[in-house]
């Protein structure tokens, strides 16, 4: 619809799925009340998942999954040629995400372990933004659809989308949350990204971090609350290279 | 049994009767509404800059808006967001007001992007204003770097209408390319009203510029001052109303005579939300127009 | 005769991961006809060895986007069976009704969204949108309502967190409305079986194994005994036999098989081993779709889908009854770990799954595997493939026709490929 | 002010009967830390057994119910060019229970910006005068400071404030709403032993308050500007805004405003904001006029023990020490100011 004469224009969007859960994508579908106008909102011209059309006329490119294998990097090279806009969506595509986890081991053995004599074929996990440049990354796992068609919004209007500044930490508290470190447990909250509305301390497990970081963390302070809080230095690692958001710190 | 509490309907109140009024500091708690508002003409200034002339739409409001130079008013675009903009028409000029907006973020985007006819909200005007009464019968500089003519046009066009008021006026503005400059097509206007002294300067000419270069404070080394009898108003980035309060001050204008506008976050306007806080002072109650002197007090200030 | 027929297609849609077909018929001869999932593989088992046991539920959850309380689950009874914690009734139930929700939320995802495009004959749902805009919303609320029960129970609609090892962190809140949701879900349901009532769906029979839990008083999620249509009855820990897991080339996916080169699992299976103890509801809308046991057509797993979306809300209502009336029961029992090994098999949408872990002293994982049902399905949706090219490669028979067959079959399985290759 | 004595079998009555009229917040026990001392929120509560009076502070403040972390300010529904704005105050009646005195003074603060000055807010007024308060005197909380900023008694800004006397409520009538209410209950007079309990009580509490200078802060503050106690503590400072979420008188926000997916309409919301987030001071174009952690941190201590004193003539700060307890750095006002003076001392 048309709102102070500015006609919206519909943006042509393919979505790509590469190593993940397909979580991500499926946030698409999700947020059910408000689907047919996302759809209404954008031009799905490609999205495997859900539809049997494929175009290679986007403009629009979100990239959901973590690139492991030789062919995923041709694929999303060749994404990158077509699309003005490549979007990562989620923590896989933005940081590697759970599949990053992999990269601590020898890969010929992991292979082993699971192939036994037929190994596959599989590379060193890489987030998207390793493999061709990236204009705009949604972190989450899985994103939150809130927040993805606020960005979608943005993208419509033409006009910069910022993410919030917070940590988690905030958001727990506007959900009257008892701090889960009150009940013993790690959480990142204080040093990752908010945005998220902080479903995993209000539900119980304390946050993962699965967003990144937040805008300037203090993770020298943070590691020494855990450490004073008890918590061992193989449960902090554990928590903070289990998305990959948090490789690039010291 | 009858309920315990009688539910308190704060529209209905007996303060609430008042007219809206924002310059009155009326006592009046409808503050959230906002005048409803046309765009009437979209001017574009420079690449990031666009003049927009608003109307309130409903007549009764509209009689009553007025302003003093060096206020501002809150722009709402219903759905983007809310922000601080000042005045750059004159206040004499009554039916509508001009805002000089640069395309930055969010709400001046959408705005840049909206059509004549388009509504929009206003609430105001805020804030502290340029004492154009105290400047009278005084010699008047007005110095503008960049976006800063957008705040300084106000008092520029009120001290125009009332030239005989004031001793000499000096306009000075710079900007850092000629294709910057805003309201270049006044430039002509207010040169030839004699007795009016404007220079512009840029710090990079190109092909077509015949005038001047360098920083703004060439241009006020070549001005003969009387500093007791001297007002100032300055509008622009920190950086340049620091070096030219420095170098008039080197000159003997009293620091309580020179005027500048600071620009903090603000998403209230009224002194609610702390955005806009310096130290603790609220630009938007106790500002955006400060003098010199009260900056210079300020902690945090520049 | 001469019948020549060519499919080669890559990336099958509308069907999670990547997967594709490769048929070629020449003289009506069946040169090829093949599944292979092309997914690439993701090594979980690895990536689960040396982690904390709070970290096994949240990591394999991540496993599958569609599935992730069923991984989430199964997880957790794996190391709840490792460390020998029960954990209590209420936490069950609210497990069972988080798993309800999933089951609603991807059966739904399928019928509607995945699987009614071909029988209305077009690309995707989206057009639907505008054709058949009431279809589309009464899937959409469906599809909200398992959502929501995720959302309510597990704390977030994809991968939970409220899901924990030892119970479930917290009593929910919002039962009341859910409640209401749920007795304002019939509507749908009863439009979603007229609506899969009008659908032609492809005649054709094909002799499977099924494989599922056995349930003994209520029809089966989460763990209990595992059965086979062909006899076999085996006990949770002994899930190896059932599976036989086997690397096969052209394939990141494994294969498995049990008394035949292939068997089946999922919903077809779950209702052909234990229609008995479905919901009578449910019961009726199967024989008015005419699905009766023991069917062997694989496009009848749609069916059996529609007839677990009426059980599941059914018995959500029941669970939702029972625990807004409990007592003050803890969901959550404290956790000590200790070494040992834990199996636990759960039903997710697409079939049986099992999770398997070794444990340290200190609660950290020495050795995973975990066994997807998509993984038991693919070489039987590969075998199914060729018996369908067979018997419908014949004169008149086009490519495009054909390959829409072979689609609508591989989609019946509803298959989670990246599942399948974890 | 007029006082009466309230039985506590009476005091059960009265409850029940604002239960049965009408939201009740109260404080409430949700928990208990990891040390096993009960953790208490205010709470809306259903039956008179689930409140906790005896409570000895909580972790949020009943801030919230008159600044909701989030409120909707107005929603526009668009025609194209135009749109058309809607706004709803709360005006739902609701009673909260037992605010203890440095509660009722945050109230009292935030009634001074928020519905005096020169634009009162509606929102906030509304709220405000839909809510019934009683109060209750209590012993000091650990950490609590509030006697050193003049919050341990409260005068006005409640309706009823009650001292326990054992067997009975010593009940001090701050309202024509609050007079009206007790009437429908069993109430007398009170008798000089009353009165004399009552000041006892008082005297007892007003004792065990732990001294902190704090006259001096508006000075020292100044004096201090550049003072290294900052950048000691803004170094742990995590800038959560946990402190100004569980602040009983922080009140800074920021707007958000977003339009539905179908562009039919748009929701202005208000968010209650911290000034210790990054962004607090950033302008568009990406200027921010307190980037780091030191200047954020100075400024929530000099807006609350500085400007507000100037405005007003009183610190900002309640000393309920909630901010201090809600850090996960340890961060406190006691050990800032602390600091402070000692190094004004050096
Ligand atoms: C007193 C005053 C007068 C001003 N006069 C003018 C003028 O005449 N012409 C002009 O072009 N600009 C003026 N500005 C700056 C203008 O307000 C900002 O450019 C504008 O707020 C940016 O909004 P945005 O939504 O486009 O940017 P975003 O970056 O998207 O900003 C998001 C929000 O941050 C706040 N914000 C960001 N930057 C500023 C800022 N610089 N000042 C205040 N709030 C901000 C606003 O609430 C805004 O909605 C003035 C600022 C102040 C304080
Ligand atoms: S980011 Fe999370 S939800 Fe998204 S694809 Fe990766 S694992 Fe799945
Ligand atoms: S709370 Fe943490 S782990 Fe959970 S969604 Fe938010 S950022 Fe991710
Ligand atoms: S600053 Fe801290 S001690 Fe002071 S009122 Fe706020 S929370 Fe309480």
């Amino acid at each position: 619809m048309k709102y102070l004469g500015i006609e919206p224009k519909r943006p042509k969007v393919g979505v790509f799925d590469f190593t993940g859960c397909e979580g991500c994508e499926l946030q698409l579908a999700n947020k059910e009340e408000t689907v047919p106008a996302f759809l209404q909102a954008i031009e799905v011209v490609d999205f495997r998942e859900i539809s049997s059309t494929s175009s290679d006329d986007y403009e629009v490119a979100l990239i959901e999954g973590a690139i492991t294998r030789d062919d995923e990097i041709r694929r999303l090279k060749e994404i990158r040629k077509h699309a003005k806009l490549l979007v990562a969506l989620g923590s896989c595509a933005c940081f590697g995400g759970v599949n990053r986890l992999k990269n601590g081991y020898d890969l010929d053995a992991v292979n082993q372990e699971v192939y036994g004599t037929e190994p596959k074929e599989t590379l060193p996990t890489q987030a998207v933004k390793e493999v061709v440049s990236v204009d705009l990354e949604i972190p989450g796992c899985p994103v939150d659809k809130a927040e993805v068609e606020r960005i979608v919004q943005h993208l419509i209007w033409d006009v910069p989308y910022q993410f919030p500044a917070y940590p988690v930490c905030f958001e727990c508290k506007q959900r009257y949350t008892t701090c889960v470190f009150e009940l013993g447990q790690l959480c990142l909250g204080p040093i990752a990204r908010g945005g998220c509305h902080a479903p995993c301390p209000a539900g119980g497990s304390g946050c993962w971090g699965c967003r990144g970081p937040a805008a300037d963390p203090n993770l020298e302070e943070f590691l020494q609350i855990a450490k004073d809080r008890g918590f061992k230095k193989r449960e902090i690692k554990e928590r903070l290279s289990f998305y990959g958001g948090f490789e690039d710190m010291p | 049994m009858t309920s315990l509490f009688r539910p308190y309907y704060i529209i209905q109140e007996s303060e609430m009767a008042q007219p809206l009024d924002y310059n009155r500091r009326s006592r009046l708690k409808h503050v959230d509404q906002v005048f409803r508002s046309e765009i009437i003409n979209i001017i574009p200034l420079t690449d990031m800059e666009k003049l927009f002339q608003l109307r309130i739409l409903d007549g009764a409001e509209r009689e009553r808006f007025s302003f003093l130079p060096g206020q501002f008013v809150m722009v709402e675009v219903p759905g983007y967001g809310e922000i601080p903009i000042s005045i750059s028409s004159s206040p004499s000029h009554k039916g509508y007001i001009e805002l000089c907006i640069r395309r930055a973020g969010v709400v001046t985007g959408i705005l840049h992007k909206t059509r004549r006819g388009a509504v929009v909200g206003l609430r105001g005007p805020f804030g502290t204003h340029f004492p154009i009464e105290r400047m009278r019968g005084n010699h008047i500089l007005l110095i503008a770097g960049g976006l800063g003519l957008a705040p300084l046009r106000a008092p520029i066009l009120n001290v125009i209408e009332n030239r005989t008021d004031f001793h000499d006026v000096h306009i000075l503005y710079g900007t850092r390319q000629p294709d910057m400059l805003l309201f270049n097509y006044q430039y002509e206007e207010w040169n030839r009203i004699s007795d009016i002294n404007l220079k512009v300067i840029v710090e990079q000419g190109d092909e077509s510029w015949t005038g001047p270069v360098g920083l703004i404070t060439d241009l006020l080394k070549k001005i003969r001052l009387e500093p007791l009898e001297t007002y100032a108003i300055i509008c622009g980035p920190p950086v340049m109303f620091k070096f030219v309060c420095a170098h008039l001050q080197r000159e003997g204008i009293p620091m309580d005579r020179m005027f500048v506008s600071l620009e903090r976050r603000m998403h209230c306007g009224m002194g609610k939300c702390c955005r806009c806080n310096i130290g603790s002072t609220y630009t938007c109650l106790s500002g955006p127009v400060f003098d010199y002197w009260t900056v210079m007090n300020l902690k945090e200030a520049i | 005769m001469k019948v020549d027929l060519n499919i080669d297609l890559h990336h099958l849609t509308r069907v999670e991961g990547h997967g594709n077909i490769h048929v070629q018929v020449k003289d009506g001869k069946i040169k090829q006809a093949r599944w292979d999932v092309v997914e690439t593989p993701r090594y979980f088992e690895v990536m689960l060895k040396g982690k904390h046991y709070t970290s096994a539920g949240i990591l394999t959850a991540r496993i599958c986007g569609i599935c992730s309380i069923g991984h989430c689950l199964a997880s957790l009874r794996a190391t709840e069976q490792a460390f020998g914690i029960n954990i209590t009734n209420k936490a069950a139930q609210l497990r069972l009704l988080a798993k309800h929700g999933e089951t609603l939320q991807s059966h739904i995802l399928h019928l509607f969204f995945l699987a009614a495009p071909d029988f209305l004959k077009v690309p995707s749902a989206i057009p639907l949108l505008d054709s058949h805009p009431d279809i589309v919303a009464a899937g959409l609320r469906l599809k909200a309502l398992g959502n929501r029960i995720c959302e309510v129970v597990g704390g977030r609609a994809t991968h939970p967190v409220s899901l924990l090892v030892g119970g479930v962190a917290r009593m929910p809140e919002g039962l009341d409305d859910l409640q209401y949701d749920l007795e304002s879900a019939q509507d749908d349901l009863a439009a979603a079986a007229e609506l899969f009532g009008t659908f032609d769906i492809p005649e054709f029979q094909r002799e499977t194994e099924f494989v599922s839990l056995k349930g003994e008083e209520e029809y089966p999620w989460i763990g209990g005994r595992l059965v086979s249509s062909d006899g076999v009855d085996k006990a949770e820990h002994e899930y190896t036999v059932m599976t036989n897991e086997e690397v096969v080339e052209n394939n990141t996916s494994k294969w498995c098989k049990l008394s035949r080169e292939s068997f089946a699992v999922g919903a077809l299976a779950r209702f052909n081993n234990n229609h008995h103890l479905l919901h009578p509801q449910a019961l009726e809308v199967a024989t008015g779709l005419g699905l009766k046991p023991v069917c062997h057509n694989p496009f009848m797993n749609n069916v059996a889908q529609l007839v677990e979306c009426v059980h599941v809300v059914h018995d959500a209502m029941r669970l939702v009854d029972a625990l807004q009336g409990s007592d003050s029961e803890p969901t959550l029992v404290p956790v000590t770990p200790k070494a040992g090994e834990g199996i636990s098999a759960v039903e997710v949408p697409r079939g049986i799954l099992y999770h398997h872990y070794r444990y340290d002293e200190k609660g950290y994982i020495t050795k995973a595997n975990c066994v997807i049902p998509t993984t038991q399905n693919n070489a039987n949706i590969h075998h199914t493939l060729r018996d369908l090219v067979a018997a419908n490669a014949r004169e008149g028979m086009t490519s495009e026709q054909l390959e829409l067959l072979c689609s609508m079959l591989v989609r019946a399985y509803d298959p989670c490929v990246s599942c399948s290759v974890h | 002010m007029l006082f009466k004595v309230l039985g506590k079998k009476e005091f059960t009555t009265f409850i029940e009967l604002l239960l049965n009229d009408t939201e009740v917040i109260a404080p409430k026990q949700v928990g208990v830390d990891t040390s096993g001392k009960p953790l208490h929120q205010y709470l809306p509560v259903q039956a008179f057994t689930e409140i906790d009076l005896s409570y000895e502070t909580t972790e949020y403040s009943a801030k919230t119910y008159f600044l909701p972390f989030r409120e909707n300010l107005s929603t526009c529904s668009f025609l194209d060019m135009v749109w058309d704005r809607q706004i709803k105050y709360r005006v739902q009646p609701r009673a909260i229970i037992g605010l203890h005195a440095c509660d009722i003074n945050a109230l009292l603060k935030l009634d001074k910006v928020l519905a005096g000055d020169r634009f009162p807010s509606p929102y906030y007024i509304s709220r405000r005068k839909n809510t019934f308060i009683v109060g209750i005197d209590h012993d000091p909380c650990e950490g609590g400071f509030c006697q050193a900023v003049g919050a341990d008694v409260v005068t006005h800004g409640f309706d009823l404030y009650l001292t326990d006397l054992e067997d009975r409520y010593f009940v001090a009538i701050n309202s024509e709403r609050g007079f009206n209410v007790l009437q429908r209950v069993k109430t007398r007079e009170p008798t000089a032993r009353d009165n004399n309990d009552y000041l006892d009580v008082r005297r007892r509490i007003a004792g065990q308050f732990k001294p902190l200078e704090v006259h001096n802060l508006p000075n020292l503050m100044d004096i201090e500007f550049e003072s290294k106690v900052w950048k000691k503590w803004a170094d742990k400072c995590l800038s959560c805004g946990s402190c100004a979420m569980v602040c009983p008188t922080c009140y800074c926000y920021g707007i958000e405003e977003r339009v539905s997916m179908d562009n039919a309409e748009s929701a202005k919301v208000k968010q209650l904001y911290s000034c210790q987030f990054l962004d607090f001071a950033m302008v568009a174009g990406g200027h921010n006029f307190r980037p780091d952690r030191e200047t954020r941190l100075k400024y929530r201590y000099y807006h609350q023990h500085r400007g507000f004193v100037e405005a007003y003539e009183e610190p900002l700060c309640v000393g309920c020490y909630r901010c201090g307890r809600v850090c996960l750095a340890g961060i406190n006002p006691t050990d800032i100011i602390g600091d402070l003076q000692t190094e004004y001392q050096e």
